[in-house]
C-alpha cells in the first residue's frame, strides 16, 4: 500500500476503535498499540517529507472528489514539517509515559492512551486538511480530548481547569462555526485554496467581522492574550504528558491555524501588525506572570504561552526571513517544552507540597532529570550553544532588517525575565540544601530515553543548526508563496500515487 | 455593575451581528446555476449527487461521501466524548466497592414502566428504519442512532434493575467504528481514494442503492446509538450527594 | 582538521571528560582538566599563525575564525592564567563535591574565552560570549545556598549586557548586512556620525564583564563566593574579555572621530572616564571597610577595572597601552592574589581578616606572593602596577589634560595602599592567632602556580619590554600607529631592558639580604606572641575575645566615609528588582482563577476589535 | 403550494428574515448572557447550549433559498435540482450539533465533578487554581 496523507488520519482511529476490543486478547497491548500508531506517524512522515521536498506539494482527495468539491489532505514543506515534528514527539510522549501510568494508578488507562493519540491525531488533522469546515472537525477532536486530559487526574483541581478550558474552548469552537457560516455564503466554497482565491470578492467589512471571529478562534488555542485565561490552569493540572503534549503539539496546532488564516486565506493589511500587537502583548503578561509562580508547571505553561507570542511576533514581521525563525522557533520550543513538561511534572511529582520551594537540593537525587530540566532551562532562555538561542537570533536578525529596534530590545528585556525565573528553579534545584526526605519516584528508564533524545536533539540542532534550517527556509517559502497553493489545490488535483 | 457591562458587551456584538447578517439576504440563492462547468460547491453537489453518489439523499451524499471525513471526524468526536466522560467520572476500584453506585433512578410509576416496555421496541425500531433509509429519506445515522438511544433512556429511568450490557456495547461501538473505517479503506483499495464509491447496486431511490453511503451510515447508526446510550449510561450512573 | 576546531573540540570533550572521570575517579578530574588545557596551550603556541582566518558557516551565517595581534596578548592571559589555575584546582578543589561539575564548567569558562578570542565575526563572538556566562555563573553557584542570590545577580547583570550586545549585533546584520567584525568597522558600523547606539549598546555589554560602575554590583559578590581557583581566572582573565570588547570598539570609534562627531565622541571618552574614575574610587571605598579578603580583593578587582578602563576612555596612544598593560599586569597579580586568598581558606578554613593573622611564618611562599602581588597592585616600583599607573597618570595629563580625573584616579590609587596593606598585614603579619597554630604551608602544586606568577611580576616589572612588545602589536592591529616605547617618560628611560635590570638586580639583592637577615634574626631573637598573650598588661582576655588588630582596623576612615556607603548602587538595583517583582506579581493577577472572567475577557476582546475592525484591518 | 408559500414569502419578506436571523441572533446572544452572568455551573452549560442552537439556527437559516425543496431527488423530483435549498450548511449543521452534544456531555460530566469536589456549583466559588 503507498503511503499517503490518509494514513495519518485512518491508522489511529482504527487503533483508537479497536483497542477497546484487543485490551480483552492482552492487558499490555493498550499501552503498546498507541506507540506503534505513533510510530507509524514517524514513518508517515518521513516517507512524506522526502517526497515533499522533492514535488513540493502532496495532495490527497477524499472520496474520489476534485479538490473544491471534496476535502483534500494537502501537505506542503510547512505542515509536512510541523507534521513531522509533531510526529516524533507524540512517539517520545508516548514512550516517556509507556510505563509511567503504571505505576501511578489514577484512572482509566485505556482512555488515556486512546485520547492521548487522538489528540495528536487531530492535531495533525487541523494542519493536513484543505479544507476548513474539516479543519473545526478536527479542532474539536482535539479540544474534547484536552479537556478530558486535562481532568484525568481525579486528585487535582484538573475538573476545575477542564471546566475553564471547555468553557473558553467553546468559545472558540462557536465563534469558528460562525466564522466559516459567514465565509460560506461570501464564498459558497469551504475548500481554503477557493476560499483565499476568491477572497477578493467579499465586502471589506464583512471580511474583517470573519477574520476577527476566526482570530478569536484560534487565537484561544494559540494562548493569545486576553484568551488565554484557559492555558496556565490546564497545562498545569493535566498529567505530565499530556501538559508536554499541549505546549509540544496542541499549541501548535492552533498557532498554525491562525497562521494559515491570516497567510492563505485573507489578503488583508493591518492583520501582521495585529499579530505583532497581539504578540508582544502575550509575550510580556505570560513572562511576567511567570516570575512569581510557586507551581513549575504552571511557570512553564507562562512561559509556553510566552513563546507563542514571540511565534506570533515573527510571524506578524512577515518576511520570508521571520517566518523561517518563526518556524524554528515552533521546532524549539515543541522540542524545549516538552522536555520541561517531561522532566518538570517529575521533578513535581517528587516535591512535597508540588511547589517549586519544596523541590531543594532534588538533583542529587534524581541526577538525570534534574540534569536534562536545566538542559531545557538553558536552551528555552535561548542560551548558547543550544538549540534556542539560533531561533532568537533569526527573529532578531529578522526584526533588525526591518528596523524594529524597540521590537528587539523588547523580546530581549522578556529575555532576561525568563532568564531570572529559569534560573531560579535551576539554581533551587541544584543547590540547595535538601530538606523533606521523601520516597523519590524514578522516572523508567523509557522516560529517560524519551527525554534523553529531546535533549540531544536541543544539543545537536544547538551546535549545528544547518541540520533543519534547510527543511525550514524551503517552508517558509511554500507558507508565503500562497499562489502556487491555489494553483496546486485547484488545477493540479491529480492524485499522487 | 458586571451584569450591565455584559449587557453591553452583548449589544455590541449583536449589532455587528446584525450589522453582517443585514447584508446577507435571506432565501436569496447563493448556489447559483448548477449546471455550470464550474459551479459552487452546493451547486456540484446538487447535479452530480444522483450520477455519481447514486443517492437521491443530496444531504446524506454529502454527509457521507462529499464530506466523508468530517463525518469520519464527528463519530470520533462521540467516540472521544464517550472515553472522556468514562475517564473523567472514572472510579477506582475499592471506591467502585466502597461508594453505592445505584444508578439514579426518578420514581416510576407502573404505568410508565409497562408504557416504556411497550414503547422501547417501537422506538428502537423506528431509529432503525431512519438509519437504514438515511441515504433516501430525511434522516440518517446520527437521527437514527439519537432516536434509539432515546429508547434506551426511556428504559434506563423507568426501570432501576435495567443495565445495559458493557462487554456487549464495547462489541458494537468497535466493530460499527471499525467497519467505517474498513468501508473506507475498501474504497482505497478499489478506487484509490479513502471512502470512495463502490459501483452501485440496484436503482436510485430503492433501498439497495447508493454505493457504499447507506452501509456507512448503518454503521455509523450503531455507533451513535451505542455511544449516546453509553453517555447516558455513564451520566446517570452518579448518585447525588446526600 | 582545522586547528581551531581542534581547539575547540578538545575543549569540549575535556569539559566531557572531566565530569565523567569524575563519577569514576574523582581524584583525576582535575588533572584532566589540566591536561586538557596544557594540550591547548601546547597546540596553540606551536600551531597557530597569527593573522590566519578560517571561514565557515552554520545556520546560514558565515563565520570566521583567527587570531590576530590584538587577541593574542589576550590569548596568551587567558590561557597562561588558565593553565596555572587549573594547576592550582587540583589539590585546592580537593575533598569537594561535584569535582566533575566543576571542572568541566572551568573548562567551558576557558573555552568561552578563547573561542571570543578565536571568534572574528559577532556570532561567534557572541555564542562564545554565552557560553563563558553561563558556564562562570555555575561556577559562582557552586558554593551553595548562600552564593545563589549573587549568581543571580551576575546572571542578570550577564544577560543585560548580553543582550545589549546583541542588539547591537542584529542591528549592524540589519545595517550594513554582515556580521564580521572587521567588515562591520570598515563600513563604518561604529561610527558616531552614522549611528549611535550601536557602539553604544556593545559598550553597555562589555562593559557589564569589565563590571564598569554602575554594572559592577554583581561583581564583588560573584568574585567572592565562588572558589578561589576559579576567581583567579574571573576575575583575572574573564572581565579582561570586556577589556577586549571595549578596546575594539572604543579604538575603532576614536579612529572614525571626524568632524561632525568630535562632540559626541568627546562625551563619550569623558562620560566613560569618568565613569571608570568613579568605578575605581567607589570601589577602592568599598574595599577598605571590608573584612573578609575576598571581598577585599573582589572590590580591588573592580576598582583596578575602573583604571583600565579609565586609560581606554583616553584613546590616546599612550593611555591605550597604560591600560592594555595594566589589563595583563592586573590579570597576573590578581590572579596571584585569589590564589592567595585561597590558600588562605584552604589551610585556615576561612578569610575574614579579623580571624586570622600572622600566618607569615607558617605559609612563607604564601606571603612570598602575596607581598610581590600587593606590590605590583599598590603600583609601588619597581614592579609592573607602577609602570602602568605611571603611564596612566601620564597620558591623562600630557595627552588628554584630564586633571580632575588625574586627582580622582590618584586618590583611589593612594586609597588603595590602605587595603593592600591591611590584606598583607592582617593575613600574614602580626601575632599569631591560636587558632590558627596547627596551620601548614599550602600544597606544593598550589604553590607552584602562585610562585610561577609571582615571579612573572618581577619579571615583567623588571623588563616591561616582554609586554610592550606584543602590545604594541596589538596597537598596531587596532590602529595606532608608530607605538614606540619611548612614549612615556618612564618607559622610555626604564623600559630598555639594561636600565631596568640594574634596578631590578640591587632590589632583588637588598630583598633576600633584608629577607635573610630577618628570618635569622626572627629565629633567633623575636619571640613568637600570640594575640591573647597580652597578660601582662594586667587583664586578661578571656578565650572568644577578638583581639586580632583587624577589627575596626579602618574605624576612623568608615566613620567619615559612612555617608557614601548609605547609599550604594546596590541598593538602587535592589529597589529597581523590588518595583518589577511587584510589578510581575501584579501582572499574575489578571488570571483571576474565576472561568467567567476568562469568557468575559474573551468578550471584550471580541468586541474591542469589532469596534476596531475597520481601522485595524483595511483593504 | 408552493406559490402560495412563494408569495406569502415575498409579501412578508423582511418579517421572515427578521424572525429566522432574529431568533437566532437572539439566542446567541442569550446563550451568552447566561455564560456570563448565571453562577451556576449547569445553568452555564445551558447557555452554552443555547448560544449553540443559535449558531445552528443561522446555519440552516442562510442555506434556504426562496421556493426551494429539501435536497433530495425523491421520485417526482429528479429534475428539481435548480429549486432545492442549498444542501451543505444542512450538511454542516448535523456535524456541528453533534460536536455541540459532545461538547454539552463533557461539560455536564464535569459538572458533576466538580460538584463533587468542591460541593458547591457556583463558579465563582470553585477557584483553587489561580494566579
Amino acid at each position: 500500500m503507498v503511503i499517503t496523507p490518509i494514513h495519518y488520519i485512518i491508522v489511529p482511529l482504527i487503533a483508537a476503535f479497536a483497542i477497546p476490543l484487543i485490551s480483552k486478547i492482552h492487558k499490555e497491548l493498550y499501552r503498546i498499540v498507541p506507540g506503534i500508531v505513533m510510530f507509524y506517524n514517524i514513518i508517515i512522515s518521513f516517507v512524506l517529507m522526502k517526497e515533499v521536498n522533492e514535488v513540493g506539494y502532496i495532495s490527497e482527495i477524499i472520496a474520489g472528489w476534485e479538490a473544491p468539491w471534496g476535502i483534500n489532505l494537502i501537505i506542503t514543506p510547512f505542515s509536512g514539517f510541523l507534521v513531522s515534528l509533531i510526529s516524533v514527539l507524540g512517539f517520545l510522549i508516548w514512550l516517556y509515559q509507556y510505563r509511567f501510568k503504571k505505576v501511578i494508578d489514577v484512572g482509566e488507562i485505556k482512555s488515556y492512551g486512546i485520547m492521548q493519540m487522538l489528540m495528536i491525531t487531530g492535531a495533525i488533522g487541523i494542519i493536513i486538511t484543505g479544507d476548513i469546515f474539516n479543519l473545526f472537525v478536527f479542532m474539536e477532536i482535539v479540544a474534547i480530548t484536552a479537556v478530558s486530559l486535562t481532568s484525568f487526574y481525579r486528585g487535582r483541581d484538573g475538573a476545575e481547569a477542564g471546566f475553564k478550558y471547555l468553557l473558553i474552548g467553546s468559545f472558540a469552537s462557536a465563534m469558528v462555526l460562525l466564522a466559516i457560516l459567514i465565509l460560506y455564503t461570501q464564498v459558497g466554497t469551504l475548500n481554503m485554496a477557493e476560499i483565499s482565491e476568491r477572497m477578493h470578492l467579499v465586502p471589506q467589512g464583512i471580511k474583517a467581522t470573519i477574520l476577527i471571529l476566526f482570530i478569536v478562534g484560534f487565537g484561544i488555542e494559540a494562548e493569545l492574550f486576553p484568551l488565554n485565561g484557559w492555558a496556565p490552569d490546564a497545562y498545569s493540572q493535566a498529567p505530565g504528558p499530556t501538559s508536554a503534549a499541549f505546549a509540544g503539539i496542541v499549541v501548535k496546532a492552533g498557532i498554525y491555524g491562525l497562521i494559515r488564516i491570516i497567510f492563505t486565506l485573507f489578503d488583508i493589511d493591518g492583520a501582521f501588525d495585529f499579530l505583532i500587537i497581539a504578540g508582544l502583548v502575550t509575550m510580556i503578561i505570560a513572562e511576567f506572570s511567570a516570575v512569581k509562580q510557586t507551581n513549575l508547571k504552571r511557570m512553564l505553561a507562562y512561559s509556553s504561552i510566552g513563546q507563542m507570542g514571540l511565534v506570533l511576533i515573527a510571524f506578524g514581521i512577515g518576511t520570508k526571513e521571520a517566518v523561517f525563525a518563526a518556524l524554528f522557533l515552533m521546532f524549539n520550543h515543541a522540542i524545549i517544552k516538552s522536555l520541561l513538561f517531561m522532566t518538570g511534572s517529575i521533578l513535581m511529582y517528587n516535591s512535597k507540597d508540588k511547589t517549586i520551594l519544596s523541590i531543594h537540593g532534588i538533583a542529587k537525587k534524581l541526577p538525570y532529570v534534574s540534569i536534562l530540566f536545566a538542559i531545557g532551562s538553558f536552551a528555552i532562555v535561548g542560551l548558547p550553544p543550544f538549540s534556542g538561542f539560533w531561533s532568537k537570533l533569526y527573529i532578531l536578525t529578522a526584526a533588525a532588517n526591518k528596523e524594529m529596534i524597540l521590537l528587539i530590545i523588547a523580546i530581549l528585556a522578556v529575555s532576561i525575565v525568563e532568564i531570572v525565573y529559569y534560573f531560579r528553579v535551576v539554581s533551587k534545584l541544584y543547590f540547595a540544601e535538601d530538606t523533606e526526605h521523601i520516597e523519590i519516584f524514578k522516572p523508567s528508564i523509557n522516560s529517560l530515553i524519551a527525554m534523553g533524545v529531546l535533549a540531544i536533539t536541543i544539543i545537536v540542532i544547538g551546535v549545528y543548526p544547518d541540520l533543519i534550517t534547510g527543511y525550514l527556509h524551503n517552508a517558509a517559502d511554500m507558507l508565503l508563496d500562497k499562489t502556487s497553493y491555489i494553483k496546486f489545490v485547484l488545477n493540479n488535483n491529480v492524485q499522487i500515487q | 455593575m458586571k451584569k450591565v457591562l455584559v449587557i453591553i458587551l452583548l449589544v455590541i456584538i449583536g449589532y455587528f451581528l446584525a450589522e453582517t447578517f443585514i447584508n446577507i439576504p435571506f432565501g436569496e440563492n447563493r448556489i447559483g446555476d448548477i449546471n455550470l462547468e464550474k459551479p459552487t460547491a452546493a451547486g456540484y453537489y446538487l447535479s452530480n449527487t444522483t450520477e455519481k453518489s447514486k443517492v437521491a439523499n443530496v444531504i446524506t451524499a454529502i454527509v457521507v461521501n462529499y464530506r466523508g471525513l468530517d463525518t469520519l471526524g464527528e463519530v470520533t468526536v462521540l467516540f472521544l466524548a464517550t472515553t472522556g466522560i468514562a475517564s473523567i467520572l472514572y472510579r477506582r476500584k475499592e471506591e467502585e466497592e466502597n461508594a453505592e453506585t445505584e444508578r439514579l433512578s426518578l420514581p416510576s410509576s407502573n404505568i410508565v414502566r409497562s408504557g416504556a416496555r411497550v414503547l422501547f421496541p417501537t422506538i428502537a425500531l423506528l431509529g432503525i428504519y431512519v438509519f437504514i433509509h438515511g441515504h433516501l429519506t430525511p434522516g440518517g445515522g446520527f437521527q437514527g442512532g439519537t432516536i434509539v438511544a432515546t429508547g434506551f433512556l426511556l428504559m434506563l429511568i423507568s426501570y432501576k434493575g435495567f443495565n445495559t450490557n458493557h462487554n456487549r456495547m464495547v462489541w458494537i461501538e468497535s466493530l460499527a467504528g471499525l467497519s467505517f473505517i474498513f468501508l473506507g479503506i475498501w474504497g482505497l483499495i478499489s478506487d484509490n481514494t479513502f471512502l470512495g464509491n463502490i459501483p452501485e447496486v440496484g436503482k436510485l431511490n430503492s433501498l439497495i442503492s447508493g454505493g457504499l453511503i447507506p452501509l456507512i451510515y448503518i454503521a455509523v447508526g450503531f455507533k451513535v446509538a451505542v455511544e449516546l446510550t453509553g453517555i447516558l449510561d455513564i451520566l446517570l450512573k452518579i448518585k447525588p450527594k446526600k | 582538521m582545522n586547528i581551531f576546531f581542534l581547539i575547540i573540540l578538545i575543549f569540549f570533550s575535556g569539559a566531557i571528560l572531566s565530569f565523567i572521570i569524575n563519577k569514576i575517579a574523582p581524584k583525576f578530574s582535575g588533572i584532566t582538566t589540566f591536561i586538557t588545557i596544557a594540550v591547548v596551550v601546547f597546540l596553540f603556541f606551536t600551531q597557530i599563525e597569527i593573522n590566519s582566518i578560517t571561514q565557515f558557516s552554520l545556520g546560514g551565517i558565515q563565520m570566521q575564525f583567527g587570531v590576530n595581534n590584538y587577541t593574542y596578548i589576550f590569548a596568551i592571559l587567558v590561557l597562561g592564567l588558565s593553565l596555572l589555575a587549573s594547576l592550582y584546582s587540583i589539590k585546592y578543589m580537593q575533598n569537594n563535591d561535584r569535582l566533575g561539575y566543576f571542572y568541566s564548567n572551568f573548562i567551558l569558562t576557558v573555552t568561552g574565552m578563547l573561542g571570543i578570542i578565536f571568534s572574528r565575526d559577532f556570532i561567534s563572538f557572541f555564542i562564545f560570549w554565552e557560553i563563558m556566562t553561563w558556564s562562570s555563573y555555575l561556577i559562582v553557584l557552586y558554593n551553595g545556598k548562600h552564593s545563589s542570590k549573587s549568581g543571580m545577580k551576575y546572571m542578570i547583570f550577564s544577560a543585560i549586557g548580553a543582550y545589549a550586545m546583541l542588539t547591537a549585533i542584529v542591528s549592524i546584520k540589519g545595517s550594513y548586512g554582515t556580521f564580521i567584525i572587521s567588515d562591520a568597522i570598515q563600513q563604518g558600523a561604529f561610527n558616531f556620525s552614522e549611528n549611535i547606539y550601536i557602539p553604544i549598546m556593545l559598550l553597555i555589554g562589555f562593559a557589564v564583564k569589565a563590571a564598569l560602575m554602575p554594572l559592577h554590583v554583581w561583581a564583588p559578590n560573584a568574585y567572592s563566593k565562588s572558589p578561589m581557583s576559579f576567581t583567579s581566572i574571573f576575575s583575572g582573565a574573564m572581565s579582561k574579555m570586556g577589556i577586549l570588547g571595549m578596546g575594539l570598539v572604543l579604538a575603532s570609534v576614536y579612529s572614525q572621530t571626524t568632524n561632525d562627531n568630535t562632540f559626541s565622541v568627546l562625551v563619550l571618552k569623558q562620560v566613560l572616564g569618568w565613569l571608570g574614575g568613579i568605578t575605581a574610587v567607589m570601589a577602592t571605598i568599598y574595599a577598605l571597610i571590608q573584612t573578609d579578603a575576598k571581598k577585599l580583593l573582589a572590590y580591588s578587582s573592580v576598582a583596578q577595572l575602573g583604571y583600565i578602563i579609565v586609560g581606554l576612555s583616553t584613546g590616546t596612544k599612550l593611555g591605550v597601552m597604560a591600560a592594555l598593560f595594566l589589563a595583563v599586569i592586573h590579570a597576573v597579580f590578581k590572579g596571584a592574589l585569589f590564589m592567595v586568598a585561597g590558600a588562605v581558606e584552604k589551610q585556615v578554613g576561612t578569610t575574614d581578616m579579623t580571624k586570622i593573622s600572622g600566618l607569615i611564618r607558617k605559609m612563607p611562599f604564601t606571603f612570598f606572593t602575596a607581598l610581590v602581588s600587593i606590590i605590583a597592585l599598590a603600583g609601588i616600583p619597581p614592579l609592573g602596577g607602577f609602570v602602568g599607573k605611571w603611564m596612566l597618570y601620564e597620558a591623562l595629563i600630557t595627552e588628554s589634560n584630564n586633571y580632575f580625573l588625574v586627582i580622582v584616579i590618584f586618590f583611589s590609587s593612594t586609597a588603595a595602599f590602605l587595603y593592600s596593606y591591611r590584606f598583607l598585614f592582617g593575613l600574614f603579619l602580626g601575632q599569631e592567632e591560636k587558632e590558627t597554630e596547627h596551620v601548614k604551608e599550602a600544597p606544593v602544586t598550589m604553590i607552584i602556580p602562585m610562585v610561577i606568577l609571582a615571579l612573572i611580576l618581577i619579571v615583567t616589572g623588571a623588563y616591561p619590554g616582554i609586554l610592550f612588545e606584543p602590545i604594541a602589536h596589538g596597537m598596531h592591529y587596532l590602529g595606532f600607529s608608530d607605538v614606540n616605547w619611548d612614549m612615556s617618560v618612564l618607559v622610555n628611560v626604564w623600559g630598555e631592558e639594561s636600565n631596568m635590570a640594574y634596578i631590578n638586580l640591587s632590589i632583588g639583592v637588598v630583598f633576600v639580604v633584608v629577607f635573610l637577615f630577618l628570618t635569622i634574626k626572627g629565629y633567633k631573637g623575636t619571640k613568637n606572641v600570640g594575640t591573647k598573650d597580652i597578660s601582662t598588661s594586667g587583664e586578661i582576655p578571656t578565650e572568644n575575645e577578638n583581639l586580632t588588630f583587624q577589627l575596626d582596623f579602618f574605624k576612623p576612615f568608615e566613620r567619615a566615609a559612612a555617608p557614601l556607603y548609605k547609599r550604594s548602587m546596590d541598593k538602587i538595583w535592589n529597589d529597581l528588582g523590588n518595583a518589577l517583582e511587584a510589578i510581575f506579581d501584579f501582572t499574575r493577577r489578571i488570571y483571576t482563577g474565576n472561568g467567567q472572567t476568562y469568557a468575559l475577557f474573551v468578550i471584550i476582546f471580541l468586541v474591542i476589535l469589532l469596534i476596531f475592525k475597520n481601522t485595524l484591518f483595511t483593504n | 403550494m408552493q406559490e402560495e408559500f412563494n408569495e406569502i414569502f415575498l409579501k412578508y419578506h423582511e418579517i421572515i428574515t427578521l424572525g429566522v436571523y432574529g431568533t437566532a441572533i437572539g439566542l446567541m446572544l442569550i446563550g451568552l448572557y447566561a455564560i456570563l452572568t448565571k453562577k451556576n455551573l449547569v445553568k452555564i452549560v445551558i447557555g452554552l447550549s443555547i448560544f449553540d442552537a443559535g449558531i445552528h439556527l443561522l446555519f440552516v437559516g442562510i442555506g434556504y433559498v426562496k421556493g426551494g425543496t429539501a435536497p433530495i431527488f425523491s421520485p417526482g423530483y429528479e429534475n428539481a435540482g435548480n429549486r432545492m435549498v442549498d444542501p451543505v450548511p444542512q450538511a454542516l449543521v448535523l456535524t456541528a450539533i453533534v460536536i455541540g452534544f459532545a461538547v454539552t456531555a463533557v461539560a455536564l460530566s464535569l459538572v458533576i465533578r466538580l460538584y463533587k469536589h468542591h460541593n458547591t456549583a457556583k463558579i465563582d466559588q470553585i477557584k483553587s487554581l489561580k494566579w
